[in-house]
């Protein structure tokens, strides 16, 4: 059976994989489109994260990383679950914004879950409303870091 | 513009103004299609379109409260039909057929505040509110919905 | 059909300078008033959590000020706002309605971390410890 | 004659579908249902309602000065016109009146606004027909107006601009020449784009006589904002209701007759024209009568009950709030919000019949959806009984 901390241990022994190239699968979950805008605008030319390997991946199937923006809203999250599900396995989430990380200001509505972690682990929280292009590359270069430790103590 | 209008205050039994300076004329329900019929038939049906759909839940007073935003070409002056229908039977003729731009805010009314548009054929619960909603039978915009 | 000058535009690009800014070795202008990351000063803040009720996310919690902390006289509740900035939408709105303006503004908007994070040390930082004994 | 259906197409885009509160708000996946005989499209269907936010709702159960915050996070591209609409409501309940430098930001705010969102998506256009050269210069072209916005707002994107008085920050001169040196950079760029989608062949033979609307068409279903001026339907809420400094500032409306896909793009591109001339008009003429800036702490805690409904020009149309208040409560009673894509998308089927699949995208980009809607997309063809998933984009290019 594959439970949550097994699939944990497994993704730090094969991160040094994605390291050097991590592709970005963007998912929004029911966000004002503040946030969506915000992370097209960090894939343009001023700000070009292709220096580290990121890029968009065309499908779920070729991702590492997930980006999700938006609150998570009730339909929103089966849908969720499922993508997570059909990711490959060293797979990461990060959360973009104050409606992804924690519900935001929608975080009482009776249609919103509330935060991107009540139904898939995230690796990287990025507050902001919406985060500046450069918090959000800041934030996957933080992630990448991490990756690189981690993967050096298991080798 | 407004001598173009004359016509509509046979059918309302009482006018408001809405701020800023928006022209109200109450109606009856079932007179609405009627008023609406009237309007293609003077001004053409390409000449005024419905803007917006609200529905009010008037708790207190037991009804609720349907306003027709419309606005008229080519001045693009707003003027407002309002009308009023019991709240423990909230049905009223759908106008689908006479301006089809009226649907969104019919199933958005229908869905949120559960007022059956007679004749509407495209109206269903859950177009926007979640399933565990629809399920308990709640309307989200209704005041006691306690959602 | 006259081709506008699409084709000079990318040549034109291939020999000029990169438009990218070299981030993050490289730091871009941001506004010195940008709305980044805020914090109450807690030698001004008297705990009257207004700033909590008008918070449009409801992220501001009023929170006890730990013992080891000396706390002016202003402040007899011993209540400072705690924000909790995974759901802040930096509006500002605590800011322009305190009446003390007791809030430290910056343009710090580099917030990315593993865990959801709070103003707490931040906040904190602004009073002195009780030296004990 | 009846046509045989072979191959149903299922396009879940996140498409925004503004359509405020109870709505979605922004970005709600849409999920049209295409059918198609061969290559042709003979039906679409339109499905809506995944990821409703209940913000009208939301809106009833907070205050009045909160709920300006909220409904700015109805739509991030345009919530200074969501922020405008909702506040000049409560001022009118309230009967107050704003100074005139006041009224002259916020036009400033909203046409910085409307030039980002425009040149979005436009860039989106670009990259949805296979051209991402234009797409990338244009998103590069594009940051400088978000610097601008930032200068004068104090964020890129959600501003929290607008408040019931006035507006939240003032500018001085030194931002004022920023502002004004960034959008005369800009102003050069977006002729030259503007030459690019009237000339380049490549975007003339993808655009023209794509999705037309008639006039008529247009009227009857509702469609507002550079859709229907596309269509020679002249509406625009800024020419008639003369809000907050409109009535001041010289523009014009610009009306097309084609009513094709083109011409809506070329309806953005001219408006963003004129929205440059009316940001550099505010700057030239900026009055200094009052502090536009309100004290959020001294204004009135009590709304007195009465109801307000407001029309403003966004950039995808007119967006319309009605707001009532009971007197008894500091909560509002009830507000409506009407978003524009709500009319533009739900009522577009009737325009993609008799096109290509391969121009399904372009039809439905030009009627400004949101950005990122570029999703996955389902074919299931029924020949083979199998599904298979495509990139929007490839769709585009022609599966």
């Amino acid at each position: 059976m594959v439970t949550l901390s097994s699939v944990k241990q497994e993704t730090c022994k094969n991160c040094k994989i994605i390291r050097y190239s991590p592709w970005l699968v963007h998912f929004n979950t029911g966000a004002c489109n503040g946030c969506d805008i915000e992370v097209l605008a960090s894939i343009t030319p001023l700000y070009d994260p292709e220096r580290f390997g990121v890029r968009l991946a065309p499908s779920i199937r070729h991702g590492d990383i997930l980006v999700v923006t938006g609150a998570l809203t009730k339909k929103a999250g089966e849908r969720l679950r499922r993508l997570y599900d059909q990711m490959p396995n060293p797979k990461f989430v990060v959360a973009v914004g104050a409606c992804a990380v924690d519900g935001g200001v929608f975080n009482k509505s009776y249609s919103v879950e509330g935060g991107t972690d009540k139904a898939v682990p995230v690796a990287m929280y990025i507050p902001g409303c919406p985060p500046r292009p450069e918090a959000i590359l800041d934030g996957i270069v933080k992630l990448l870091k991490k990756l690189e430790e981690s993967g050096d103590k298991n080798e | 513009m407004s001598s173009r209008l004359d016509f509509l205050s046979s059918f309302a039994t009482e006018t408001q103004t809405i701020k800023p300076g928006r022209k109200t004329y109450v109606v009856k329900p079932e007179d609405l299609r009627s008023v609406f019929s009237k309007m293609i038939e003077v001004l053409g049906d390409s000449s005024f379109y419905v803007s917006t759909l609200v529905g009010t839940d008037l708790k207190d007073e037991g009804r609720i409260r349907l306003d027709y935003y419309v606005v008229i070409l080519p001045e693009e002056e707003t003027i407002v039909f309002r009308t009023f229908i019991p709240r423990d039977n909230p049905t009223i003729d759908s106008i689908i057929d006479l301006i089809p731009g009226v649907l969104p805010g019919e199933c958005e009314t229908h869905d949120l505040l559960g007022v059956v548009f007679k004749g509407n054929p495209f109206l269903k619960r859950g177009f926007f509110v979640p399933s565990d909603i629809v399920e308990q039978g709640k309307y989200p915009l209704r005041r006691d919905s306690g959602v | 059909m006259r081709r506008p000058k699409l084709l000079k535009l990318t040549l034109e690009n291939l020999v000029s300078k990169p438009a990218t800014v070299q981030y993050p070795y490289q730091s871009t202008v941001i506004e010195p008033d940008f709305r980044g990351r805020h914090y109450a000063d807690l030698s001004k803040c008297t705990g009257c959590s207004l700033c909590s009720i008008e918070c449009p996310a409801d992220t501001i919690k009023m929170t006890p000020i730990p013992q080891d902390y000396e706390v002016p006289k202003s402040n007899p509740r011993r209540l400072y706002p705690l924000i909790n900035y995974g759901r802040c939408v930096f509006c500002y709105r605590c800011i322009t309605v305190c009446p003390f303006n007791a809030y430290v503004t910056t343009n710090e908007y580099r917030l990315a971390d593993t865990a959801k994070n709070d103003s707490s040390e931040l906040s904190l930082s602004t009073l002195k410890k009780t030296v004990k004994g | 004659m009846k046509m045989s259906v072979l191959k149903i197409i299922e396009v879940p885009l996140a498409l925004e579908l503004p359509v405020g509160p109870q709505h979605p708000a922004l970005h709600e996946p849409v999920l049209l249902r295409a059918y198609a005989d061969g290559e042709e499209i003979i039906k679409v269907e339109i499905n809506t309602g995944y990821n409703h936010r209940g913000i009208e709702k939301l809106c009833e159960k907070n205050s009045f000065y909160r709920d300006i915050f909220i409904v700015t996070r109805v739509c991030g591209i345009c919530n200074q016109v969501h922020a405008n609409c909702y506040v000049r409501a409560v001022e009118h309940i309230l009967g107050m009146e704003i100074s005139n430098r006041a009224k002259y930001l916020r036009v400033l705010a909203m046409e910085l606004e409307r030039l980002h969102s425009h040149m979005l998506i436009s860039a989106v256009m670009a990259e949805n027909i296979g051209f991402e050269n234009l797409f990338m210069n244009i998103m590069l072209d594009r940051e400088r107006i978000m610097k601008a916005k930032e200068i004068l707002t104090g964020n890129r994107v959600l501003s929290d601009y607008m408040m019931v008085g006035g507006v939240r920050r003032d500018v001085d001169d030194v931002k004022k020449e920023k502002i004004k040196d960034l959008l005369l950079k800009t102003e050069e760029r977006i002729k030259y784009y503007r030459r690019v989608f009237e000339e380049d062949p490549t975007i003339i033979k993808r655009l023209v006589d794509v999705g037309t609307v008639s006039t008529s068409n247009a009227v009857k279903y509702s469609l507002v904002g550079p859709v229907a001026r596309a269509s020679g339907v002249r509406i625009d809420s800024r020419a008639s209701d003369k809000y907050d400094a409109y009535s001041e500032i010289p523009f014009n409306v610009i009306t097309r007759s084609e009513g094709d896909s083109w011409a809506r793009m070329m309806v953005r591109w001219d408006e963003t024209l004129e929205s440059i001339n009316m940001a550099l008009y505010v700057l030239n003429h900026l009055p200094s009568d009052a502090n536009p800036v309100p004290d959020e702490k001294k204004l009135p805690r009590k709304i007195p009950a009465g109801e307000a409904y407001t029309r403003v020009e966004a950039q995808r149309g007119e967006l319309t709030y009605y707001v009532m208040s009971d007197g008894k409560s500091s909560n509002p009673y009830r507000v409506k919000i009407r978003t524009p894509s709500f009319n533009n998308i739900i009522s577009s089927g009737f325009m993609y019949v008799g096109h290509t699949i391969a121009d399904l995208p372009v039809v439905l980009t030009s009627l400004d959806p949101c950005v990122s809607c570029m999703e996955r997309v389902t074919v299931i063809d029924l020949d083979k009984n199998v599904s298979y998933k495509l990139f929007f984009k490839d769709l585009a290019k022609g599966v």
